[in-house]
């Protein structure tokens, strides 16, 4: 049950009523202000969400455009029968647009997207097939049973339902798993990668996703205008689109709806002062980036935090939103039991990881037992964290051997070793900072391979059911952590210490059987490093083997059953707390060596 | 959640609502009242091709003014409202919606053959007539009894041309560079007809786009076969440039091709030295030709401080015809009624003898001229 | 507060926090001019911030922070260098695509031209290797010789006051004794040193008095000799 | 055989201008981390004052080039102000923000110079020279001659002087520079003028090559950018050879197929991009995960 505002049924009904107002030219610009706003919300999926600078989104709102033109002016297609393949090549272009993507991003992708834009616009303006420069015109109307197509009210009509249909898909996906691992790939893809998700497949999806919603608007445009040009899907286009995501509110499906409505409105009434109309959303772009970079939807949040209104809203049950009443608690997840016991959880093999002629692991082995908790220690540039992110697949090794529970994983991808088992946090706190806490611990828990996405298609209804059973279970583990009073704040927006304390709820998620805590106590006061410790023999007493990265000897000595000390990349010593602590090795390695003071008298 | 940001879109759907009213007063009547004659001029006003539109512009007014200084169409005032299409064909579809919701009695526009194409099967289904100086063989080619050229079509342009260079130059060596935009493809399809009706096969025919820049490739075949004469379909900005990179490039021929070289841009663009000896075909080649161009050209002058060219002139000549329609089909200016006035009239103007025919073709004719010392001069 | 003292560098209740996390607390210490301080305490221990919190790099609260009469507070961070403070920055910081030579002379970008040529005479006699690696890319250095450079750029700016920050990371033990070697060399010449290390015995070696830091606080300070021998550095350095 | 070395000679001419533009782009990158996409409507802008002070002031080509170079360094002073909030921003925010403000100079110029655009004759008389049968312009040499002073003058700067010393210095660390006593926040002000002063050269260069137009920027910048990447984003020698690279290649594939010479060119960058993502000569900031 969650209180609805009256907003959204309000503009639903105004949407409707609105053609009657309108005069002919008044209709015809609503029903581009509509087209606009589809293929911006799919600007929107994969950059606002997915995090990908794509500048190619005119091209994909041109293939299907064109490719319906061309199959039913030029080939005499039914229209109904082009449509469907207008939309597959749009995809198809946005798939060949994405490929680039898996391995350049940010500026570097954004220039290479904007040249394939401006690579199709010229193969446009010169193929016979499309007509060259003159474009193609004469496109057949959608034929319709009983409705006159032609007429610019029933289009309209026609346009907002499918407008309706592409909000409700976008917000469906951004949220639920689909747009929460987009989003969390855009905050870190390094991060998103240890908890188990598999950039590539994501980075194309985010550019399919574009290229549908692209192609349907483009479908709609040809049968609109019944005539398709160069200039329309040109760089004009592109940066109007950009301006209606930016100030929209990148992320902000309603952000983006809100600003097409502005713009292309503005357009219409600078018609005549064509140059005033590019100054001003020239200058829009520049004032939102450097003002408001959260756009409309930012300025939003924070004049409706600052400003309490009490907005009129009326109850409606919705199934999937998070519900009020307790239901039976599900059990936390609990860490899986490692696949056989005895054998070490993780064995190190005479691993080494060599940097451009740096040596930063030479030869290091040991062996973590299941259910023990372990320290490593060595002062700074000893080669600590790498080995975590050997262990962890963040980096492959150059030589020797990682074994998972006696199964040899040397060499897998970040992922994979998520999937196997190993959890891990971040020395410098990887959160997914525009993600809330709830989201954060969700991300890690659905432990569901990409292709299960097909769900979307085949059974949205049991996407919300999963949805309403991880969130269940999420909230169980952050009330384990103390941290359910926050749930729906965004992590960045919390406390250090909470923030720490959620990077391990994160990691204790995906239910792993081996847990690394890189530097776990870092800028904690002293109330909240007992409080850590007591975490992480709740861990291991719930199976898990834990294996902690520190600085802070108080809480190693305390909490640690076995330590290895690392210098220069090396294992110098390696044993319980006490024996440790008085290695004639360990002393000088911490202390400095004796030998300087002779030489220095 | 975000309950702020649905307000927001309720101001922007009223907003949007607002300006719909708005529209729907300013709507004037093409009907028999005594309210004023609406005419809408869409033009390129924006782009490389901008002077296009201020020429037709100067044209327009200039008769409509001096039809309201004689009363009008029997007493009612005839309005001008001016629209830039920025040379985008998209525009113009735009565009041609807002005439219809203007209730417009007929559309001048527009001066590109691309953007005019675009907006026909939207002005025909609403049967508003459409005068346009596109000079595109595709325009009549749509089968609409709604379109007119104020000019000529490229067909009589390009068979005017083909002959007086074969038979009376006597020169078959003729290279080709067209752009592929509806006026360049026209261009270049009857050029070549003409000179394959002559036995004379172009020594080589490339095509360029309408808003490239650099034509060295394109050109350097040109020069490789060494041709007498350089036939170039394009609009005056890029004929300019074709012209002055070949010469950078040692190409000796001769220029030739359709009205867009016989205007100040090309000379302009191209530079003086280049166009010497330029060899163009126009319906309209100076001021001074007779009595109705000098007066024309007076007060053309007198009220712009220019002196005109061949698009003022199409622009003054094809609205005349107009008005002198409406004073026929008067009282009601309805669509069907006025387009047959339109057909049913003859008139002389500074171009020549105006006559249309079904597919909306009015004048018959063309001349030849060349450009000595920076200016046209007709043969 | 202008008596002799004035010449050498003061720091008062100097406090560094990074939004809610306070790395110094309320730190103060005293290099008497041509003195020596060491500062030493694990890693995590607020040596490098209260370094940072002196050149201006991150904000930070204090009574006072003077050397040689100027305050250091109102000091925009590119003039700290005109007071005669040479800073040899943690991780050395050398710049990679300029040539040795080059990276001196950035070390007296501030001095007027004339007095370049002696103080690389000076570099060049204090580290040898200098001379020999002059045109090669200070990229291409090992860590020992990128040490020796930005201890080589510090001195080109004929500094009262040399500032280390854990010169000895990364570097084998007996890179680190020659460095301890240049050091004594420079105190013999008068120079001031301010040295940062998490090699706590090191530094007993080359400093006549030490700060040990734990958690952002002075935990101890006293003659280095004292120091050297004190069970207690031990447990602040392994926590048993 | 001729064929292919006129192609190459009017690749080399253009690819001149890429480079100056690329070239313009790295030393903003280098010095500021600022993807700036306004630059390529600084070259435009740059273009309109020298043609504004040669034709319709009348001042020798020279004179009129060095007043644009010098008014359009201001500029870049002034615009460096404007962008300073985006600085170290993260770089979608940075990329938008600075396409923003190319549209804004693009509007201002339609103000104040019209939308038309005007062609430019060219500074000295473009005799077509024959050498070994392949046209060679003289205005080619010209844009050949004075892009290659450019580029001197700019290594000799970056290389011999103080100032030039700090500005690379504050460019690979701005902590340590700063620690040297260079005031970062000066170098950068002057990078972004030098970067506008040398963009305002490409455009006057242009300029009779091609057509001077608000619009202009966009493809020219689309391709400078483009080949500042592919030489290494941030390395100066990168940028001259990507510019060189990109010349050639937009040239090559508007041979026989001129048609599609945009397609060819931009899908090459693509596969270069991909294969190496830091360029011929490297940037390490290529995305690892």
């Amino acid at each position: 049950m969650i209180r609805v505002g009256l907003g959204k049924p309000a503009l639903l009904a105004v949407l409707f009523a609105l053609p009657v107002f309108l005069d002919l030219y008044k209709a015809h610009v609503a029903v581009l202000i509509m087209l606009y706003a589809i293929v911006a919300i799919g600007l929107c999926l994969v950059m606002g969400l997915g995090g990908q600078v794509n500048l190619a989104q005119a091209a994909f709102f041109g293939t299907g455009a064109y490719a319906s033109a061309i199959l039913t002016a030029t080939y005499g297609w039914n229209p109904w029968l082009a449509a469907p393949a207008a939309i597959l090549a749009a995809c198809a272009v946005a798939l060949v647009v994405g490929l680039p993507a898996l391995r350049v991003q940010s500026h570097y992708l954004g220039i290479v997207s904007l040249g394939l834009a401006v690579a199709f616009a010229s193969v446009l303006t010169n193929a016979t097939l499309t007509g060259g420069a003159s474009g193609i015109t004469r496109i057949p109307p959608l034929p319709a049973p009983g409705i006159d197509l032609t007429d610019e009210y029933n289009y309209y009509y026609l346009v907002l339902v499918v407008l309706a249909g592409v909000t409700a898909l976008a917000l469906f996906v951004s949220g639920t798993t689909l747009g929460r691992r987009l989003r969390a790939m855009r905050d870190d893809s390094l991060a998103a990668a240890a908890v188990g998700i598999e950039i590539p497949q994501y980075r194309l999806m985010a550019f399919v996703l574009a290229g549908l919603l692209g192609g349907v608007a483009g479908v709609l445009y040809a049968h609109l205008v019944r005539y398709v040009s160069p200039d329309t899907f040109g760089l004009g286009v592109m940066f109007l689109l950009l301006a209606m995501v930016i100030i929209g509110g990148r992320d902000s499906v309603w952000g983006v709806l809100v600003a097409a409505a502005l713009l292309v409105a503005a357009r219409d009434l600078l018609i005549g002062l064509q140059t005033y109309q590019q100054l001003v959303y020239g200058a829009l772009m520049v004032g939102t980036v450097v003002f408001a970079p959260r756009g409309l939807a930012g300025v939003a949040s924070a004049v409706r935090r600052r400003l309490p209104f009490p907005w009129p809203s009326v109850p409606v049950p919705l199934p999937w939103r998070r519900s009020a009443e307790p239901g039976p608690a599900p059990p936390a997840p609990s860490p899986r039991r490692p696949p056989q016991a005895g054998g070490p959880a993780i064995a190190v093999a005479g691993v080494s990881k060599r940097f451009r002629g740096v040596l930063a692991l030479d030869g290091v082995s040991l062996e973590v037992a299941a259910g023990e908790i372990h320290g490593i220690i060595g002062p700074n540039g000893s080669g600590k964290t790498t080995l975590f992110n050997v262990v962890s697949g963040i980096y492959q090794p150059s030589g020797g051997r990682v074994l998972l529970h006696g199964r040899d994983v040397t060499g897998r991808r970040a992922h994979e070793l998520s999937r196997a088992g190993v959890a891990r946090t971040f020395q410098n706190l990887r959160l997914f900072h525009r993600l809330t806490v709830l989201e954060n611990v969700l991300v890690a828990l659905d432990r569901d391979p990409a292709y299960a996405h097909a769900r979307y298609l085949l059974g949205p209804w049991s996407v919300l059911r999963r949805e309403r059973r991880d969130r269940a279970r999420a909230l169980a583990l952050l009330r384990d952590l103390g941290l359910d009073g926050a749930a729906d704040e965004l992590a960045v927006n919390l406390p250090y210490g909470l923030q720490r304390r959620l990077e391990i709820a994160r990691a204790l998620a995906a239910e792993p059987s081996v847990v690394l805590l890189d530097e776990p106590a870092a800028g904690l006061t002293a109330g909240e490093q007992d409080a850590l410790a007591e975490v992480i023999r709740r861990i291991r007493g719930a199976g898990a083997t834990v294996l902690v990265i520190e600085h802070n000897m108080a809480l190693v000595m305390g909490v640690c059953e076995r330590i290895t000390v690392l210098a220069h990349g090396r294992v110098i010593a390696a044993g319980r707390p006490a024996e440790v602590a008085h290695d004639a090795n360990v002393v000088e390695a911490y202390l400095g060596s004796e030998t300087a003071r002779e030489e220095a008298v | 959640m975000r309950r702020f940001e649905w307000t927001a879109a309720l101001a922007a759907a009223a907003m949007v609502l607002l300006a719909g009213c708005g529209g729907q007063l300013a709507g004037g009547g093409g009907g028999t009242s005594s309210a004023p004659i609406v005419v809408d001029l869409i033009g390129t006003f924006s782009g490389q091709n901008a002077d296009l539109g201020s020429w037709a512009w100067n044209g327009v007014k200039l008769a409509i003014d001096g039809a309201n200084a004689k009363g009008g169409v029997n007493g009612r005032k005839i309005t001008l409202q001016k629209y830039d299409d920025q040379g985008q064909p998209t525009v113009g579809t735009d565009l041609a919606q807002r005439a219809i919701s203007d209730r417009a009695t007929m559309v001048y526009g527009s001066d590109l053959s691309t953007v005019s194409l675009a907006m026909i099967p939207t002005l025909t289904s609403a049967k508003i007539p459409q005068i346009t100086s596109g000079q595109a063989p595709a325009i009549l080619a749509q089968g609409s009894s709604f379109i007119f050229l104020d000019s000529t079509t490229s067909a009589v342009f390009d068979q005017t041309l083909a002959d007086y260079l074969v038979q009376k130059q006597h020169i078959t060596s003729i290279a080709m560079v067209s752009n592929n935009d509806a006026y360049g493809k026209g261009e270049h399809d009857s050029f070549l007809a003409e000179l394959t009706k002559l036995a004379v096969t172009p020594t080589v025919d490339k095509v360029v786009t309408p808003d490239q820049k650099d034509f060295t490739s394109v050109l350097t075949e040109v020069r490789a076969t060494n041709p007498k004469a350089l036939f170039i379909g394009a609009e005056e900005v890029e004929t300019g440039l074709i012209a002055k990179q070949a010469r950078s490039l040692g190409i000796t021929a001769t220029f030739t091709g359709g009205a867009p070289m016989g205007t100040p841009t090309y000379l302009q663009t191209a530079g003086a030295d280049v166009a010497e000896g330029t060899i163009m075909t126009s319906p309209y080649l100076d001021n001074d030709a007779n009595a109705k161009t000098r007066a024309f050209a007076a007060a053309y002058r007198k009220a712009y401080g220019q002196d005109p060219e061949l698009h003022g002139a199409k622009a003054y000549d094809g609205m005349n015809v107009f008005i002198a329609a409406m004073r026929k089909a008067q009282p009601d200016l309805g669509g069907q009624r006025l387009v047959d006035a339109v057909r049913a009239i003859e008139y002389d103007g500074l171009l020549g003898h105006f006559k249309y025919d079904e597919r909306g073709l009015g004048l018959h004719a063309t001349q030849i001229g060349t450009i000595k010392a920076g200016k046209v001069t007709p043969i | 507060m202008t008596n002799g003292a004035g010449a050498g560098l003061t720091v008062r209740g100097l406090s560094v926090s990074y939004g809610r996390v306070r790395a110094v607390r309320d730190v103060s210490f005293r290099v008497p001019a041509g003195g020596s301080l060491g500062i030493v305490g694990a890693n995590g221990a607020g040596k490098s911030s209260t370094l940072k919190a002196i050149f201006r790099q991150v904000e930070a609260s204090a009574e006072a922070i003077e050397f040689g009469g100027a305050d250091l507070r109102s000091t925009p961070p590119h003039r700290v260098i005109d007071l005669g403070i040479g800073y040899v920055p943690e991780g050395r910081r050398v710049f990679p695509g300029l040539t040795v030579r080059k990276n001196l002379l950035m070390g007296a970008y501030r001095r007027r031209w004339r007095s370049v040529g002696d103080g690389l005479a000076r570099v060049h006699d204090l580290f040898p290797a200098l001379a020999r690696f002059d045109s090669a890319l200070a990229g291409g250095l090992s860590g020992g010789q990128q040490q020796m450079l930005a201890i080589g750029r510090a001195l080109m700016s004929d500094p009262r006051l040399l500032v280390l920050d854990e010169p000895s990371m990364g570097l084998a033990p007996v890179l680190i004794a020659e460095i301890a070697r240049t050091l004594q060399v420079l105190r013999r010449q008068g120079m001031g040193i301010l040295l940062v290390e998490q090699n706590a015995k090191l530094t007993f070696t080359l400093t006549d008095r030490c700060v040990v830091l734990e958690n952002g606080e002075v935990v101890r300070e006293g003659a280095s000799e004292e120091l050297r021998d004190d069970p207690d550095v031990r447990r602040i350095y392994l926590g048993i | 055989m001729i064929g292919l070395a006129q192609t190459i000679v009017g690749g080399l001419s253009m690819g001149a201008v890429y480079a100056l533009v690329a070239m313009g782009f790295a030393i903003v990158y280098r010095t500021i981390g600022l993807v700036n996409f306004a630059h390529a409507d600084v070259v435009m802008i740059g273009a309109y004052v020298t043609v504004t002070f040669y034709l319709t002031a009348r001042l020798p080509f020279g004179v009129s080039l060095a007043l644009a170079v010098g008014l359009t360094a201001v500029m870049g002073l002034a615009m460096e102000r404007v962008l300073r909030p985006l600085e170290g921003r993260d770089l979608d925010l940075m990329l938008i923000g600075t396409i923003g403000f190319g549209i804004v100079l693009e509007s201002v110029a339609i103000l104040v110079w019209g939308s038309f655009g005007t062609a430019v004759p060219t500074p000295i008389p473009n005799v077509p020279l024959h050498v070994g049968g392949v046209i060679v312009t003289t205005y080619q040499l010209l844009v050949v001659a004075v892009s290659a002073v450019v580029m001197v003058v700019l290594f000799l700067f970056l290389d011999r002087t103080r100032l030039g010393t700090a500005m690379q210095a504050a460019a690979m660390d701005r902590v340590a520079a700063t620690a040297m006593g260079v005031d970062v926040g000066a170098a950068n002000a002057l990078a972004f003028a030098i970067g506008s002063a040398i963009a305002a050269v490409a455009g006057a260069l242009v300029g009779p090559l091609l057509y001077v137009s608000p619009g202009m920027g966009a493809s020219i910048g689309i391709k400078g950018f483009a080949a500042a990447i592919l030489g290494g984003f941030g390395s100066i020698p990168g940028a001259i050879v990507g510019g060189l690279i990109f010349g050639l290649i937009e040239a090559f594939s508007s041979g026989p197929l001129s048609a599609y010479a945009d397609l060819i060119t931009f899908v090459v960058f693509a596969l270069a991009m991909m294969v190496r993502q830091t360029g011929i000569f490297g940037e390490r900031t290529g995305d690892r995960a």
